[in-house]
């Protein structure tokens, strides 16, 4: 309880409530294109960056169990989520598939959130989880594509998806900080780290601003989704988050990794996934798929679902 | 100055497309053309600046036969499933014959 | 492929204006519009750009009789005291009946 | 609502030639233009967006004899050496005598 | 003179000056917008910030009376203006109404660099003094466009513009910033504090060369705009200042508090008080209140008026 | 080879190979125009304050002899570059004109990564030598162009381009920063200090990171350039660099300083010289000048001629 009131008081999230709240009362505020998209480069390239530097201190058997759970959990969980949402939430196949890409894949923004929250409760996730997302985003998106493409029913193409999701500049971003980071390693490092670490928080702030007033947008069509959808979008989540605990655990993650891995195998994909989707899939609907991903499952992550996978994992794994 | 009748054809639609649009109208005989960002709001729920990025609208000057061709590739492959709006008219072009 | 006649709505102004222009638009009957950032210099002493943000350019494509009637509210209501130009063509719309 | 027709000019060119083009249309009679940031590619190698800054499209409505005026210019002062595309048609304008 | 001396050294003020020269030679240097919005938006949040955290730690009976004197003054000042303008100015209603509006409103970059300048003299304004601008930026602009309203013309809206005004980004970005940083407190600030303050000043030189080259482009509009108001957007803003000196030491400010509090109240608003006026005024001419708020008063103020300020307030405090 | 080795692990260098590589696979990865165009204000702002500050401190005669062998070379480079492009390369006196002022001006992007590059290796190379790129910029431009006009074959406006290039936004913030720093001293330069140092080396990571995918865009235009330009646009760094390290030591700059010399002389304009030369030579080929400078010498420099220069500095000066 106590950890979760921090959550809510940390700049992160209160800068995310801003953004919705700027929204509510109609205000001209504004974040422009492309300064999110600078923003959202820099976030990017800093956790790749760090995450690379870390992984070069990293033995090898320490995070080899990890990264294989992890993309164990990319196969899984849109498997989960299509079987989730067509037999019991009858959606149609396509839907069903675009909607499960979202939930194999990761929300890179949900990641820094969950480690932003564990570090300000005074716990040291390992260094090497940005490698995870980087193995987290993309298998997820391809099994739930093959889906249509197996049973012959996708319109759209496979190949043209594939190729954006693998070269998609979150990925070139994320992959490429991490091996600038391993082969600069620490001492390299250190002349841009002012830059990369120290102004990483602030710049968060700002990206959340603006993620606070799109999601405002989104909840606007959340009667057009339907009950089913949003209860999907919170139940879903909880339940990939468990699970990533409990093998994390297993892997030998700590309790703060555990947790963080939590946060990212639950979240849906809103960078990534959409692109891809909306060329192997044209005809699956943007407002499904969006709405849940960002919508629903990215605020209950960092008001919620981030406090609740840590207290999961303390009680796990303590 | 010789000023030639051509056709102005307009494209606007989602930015996903772009380079697709842009490799197939220069396959069908499009010499050249322009590219403006923009935003807007047609039939579909979405509006496409939200997320998924800005709409491009992709102008080209070309000769009737090929404005007409540009269409029918564009009704076909996309208005089905994407936003897109298409629409042409004539003008007078400046060294016209460089466009055919 | 089936092209109809339509308008193509232009109406160059304030930024400011664009919310108001937008709804009152939509109410006259108009199915949607595109809308790009521009600057530019007119009548009016202060270029738009320079301090109160850049002028926007909304195009719209709607039938004569929708877009006679947004080209006279916009006459009324803004050309004496704000920056404003507009204008109309013909066009040839692919799927036009989308737009009536 | 009392309309008139006019031409609307569009030049889409290099962004280094914009302050000239601009000066000089205003020169021949032009009475305000609209400016909108474009890239493209064309008859050039080097597409207009890749090192020299993005193409500017500078549109003018204004009678035919000035549009004509203009036109010839562009035509004898850039199209040898530069990026630049020229073209205009009938506009019908709300106020036009505002751009006589 | 030799705190005025200063105050030219500062980067900021150069960048300030290098922005005109710049246009004066007609240079094609060119801040683009968004980055000229994207630093804005920066200055504003970390500005509510830190006034926030500062607030946090202010006994509520410190900060109540100078609140009470900025709301008055913020009422006081436009009708001063207002009353100058039209009675021996002889300007119209709805121009004078227009001004008015201006100068009851504040100019946000004015405060900073007012706080700028007095912590390189080695003074330490009071933390809350960001909470007396947002007090200050809304109820100036009312006031004035009430006059008009009242007097049955204005021809345009006051509805709509008292909606923009509250609404507008730069208070939603400022009170937003507040009550983040009142919530958080200094110890959750912390991890944003290398972003939000140590990038401050240097954001600030980079703001100011583009105000430096907005401002030269108004230059042109002096000799439109005649003698009357360019002693007006000189003059007022000493008076006003004065004023705030006097109240604001009275209310129990510190000398370098109170003469912050000067260049707030003396300054005139560029940003919120403009698309307010354009909305309720359209009739008003932008070239009179943009001239004399951004081409007058605001290099008065950036380059004279805040030094003599403070030799002011230190005169009446000392 | 060690310090070559050293070189490709560095943060900045292997950015630029990640903008390459992204190119490559045609990623869709994106630094918008804006985010660039404001990096590269900073950068050259950046550089220009802290050469400014410096030069407060340098004592006139320390820096005089630099600065005359700086104006000496930037006539000189773009003769030798004219020459060996008419009489050994054959081309037609307006490319070779065209060409040879890229070669006379300085690539301010080379300087910066020369500086990181021999601080990172230790060096402390002098504090005023971005007053030399100051110096350098202009000059060779303006002897270049000067040709055609004598032998009265520009086409173009002579005039124009010597306002553009001395105007030119490069030469304003690059020289606004000298002098404003130099205005302000080390003193009031502190409250800045972490905006424009501490961020500098991290804002250069997304600076070649953009630069990488543009060379990549140049490196198709490889072939259509033909050989002698790829051996021209290596084989005259060289030459240039190696007398001007030659130059550099007798006038006085330490090893390092010479090695930083030799990279800015030896680089290839191409921001100032592109924008002078369309307007002075229109009938120029930019495939061929921009391909030069930016396709060729400006990644050689990077990789290979930096390290380079170093060791024959080290070797020459030892
Ligand atoms: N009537 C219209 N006039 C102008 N632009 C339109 C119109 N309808 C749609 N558009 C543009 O075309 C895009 C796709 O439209 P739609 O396919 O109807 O969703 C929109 O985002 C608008 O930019
Ligand atoms: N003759 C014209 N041709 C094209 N655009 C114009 C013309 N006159 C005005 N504009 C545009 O309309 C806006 C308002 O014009 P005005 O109301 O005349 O100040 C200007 O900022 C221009 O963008
Ligand atoms: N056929 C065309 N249709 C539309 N725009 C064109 C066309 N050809 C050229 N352009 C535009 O004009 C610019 C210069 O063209 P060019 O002089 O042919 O290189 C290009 O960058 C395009 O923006
Ligand atoms: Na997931
Ligand atoms: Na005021
Ligand atoms: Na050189």
């Amino acid at each position: 309880m106590d950890s979760l009131l921090s959550n809510f008081a940390s700049p992160v999230v209160l800068a995310f409530v801003l953004g919705i709240v700027a929204k509510v009362v109609k205000s001209d505020l504004e974040i422009p294109r492309t300064i999110y998209q600078g923003i959202s480069i820099y976030l990017l390239l800093a956790i790749g960056l760090k995450g690379g530097v870390e992984l070069s201190k990293t033995p090898f058997n320490e995070f080899f169990l990890p990264a294989g759970i992890t993309l164990f959990l990319g196969v899984l969980t849109p498997l989960i989520a299509f079987a989730v949402l067509k037999y019991i939430g009858k959606m149609d196949l396509t839907n069903s598939a675009a909607v499960a890409a979202h939930y194999g894949s990761v929300s890179v923004v949900t990641f820094i959130a969950s480690v932003s929250y564990l570090e300000a409760q005074g716990e040291n996730p390992e260094g090497f989880m940005p490698t995870l997302v980087a193995i987290l985003e993309i298998p997820g998106i391809i099994v739930a594509l093959l889906i249509p493409q197996i049973a012959n029913k996708n319109g759209g193409s496979f190949k043209k998806a594939l190729h954006e999701v693998i070269t998609g500049s979150s990925i070139v971003l994320l992959l490429g900080g991490l091996i600038i980071g391993y082969i600069a390693g620490p001492v390299k490092f250190e002349s841009v780290s002012p830059f990369f670490v120290s102004g990483f928080q602030g710049a968060l702030v700002i990206f959340l601003l603006e993620l606070g007033m799109v999601t405002a947008k989104r909840l606007q069509d959340l009667r057009k989704v339907g009950f089913f959808l949003v209860g999907f979008g919170i139940l879903i989540p909880i339940f990939h988050g468990v699970l990533a605990i409990w093998l994390g655990l297993m892997a030998g993650l700590s309790i703060a990794g555990a947790a963080v891995l939590a946060a990212m195998v639950s979240s849906g994909s809103y960078i990534a996934a959409p692109a891809a989707v909306r060329i192997a899939l044209p005809k699956a609907s943007p407002t499904l798929y969006l709405t849940a991903s960002l919508g629903i499952t990215f605020p209950f992550n960092i008001a919620l679902g981030i406090p609740l996978y840590y207290v999961i994992a303390q009680w796990l794994g303590g | 100055m010789a000023l030639v009748e051509l056709y102005l054809v307009t494209i606007i639609t989602e930015r996903l497309l772009r380079d697709e649009i842009l490799e197939k109208m220069t396959e069908l005989g499009a010499k050249g053309f322009t590219l403006t960002e923009a935003t807007g709001e047609g039939s579909r729920g979405i509006r496409a600046s939200d997320w998924e990025g800005k709409n491009v609208k992709i102008e080209t000057v070309v000769s009737e036969e090929v404005g007409n061709s540009i269409i029918d590739f564009i009704a076909e492959s996309y208005f089905e499933n994407y936003a897109v709006i298409t629409y042409s008219h004539p003008v007078n072009v400046v060294r016209g014959d460089k466009y055919i």
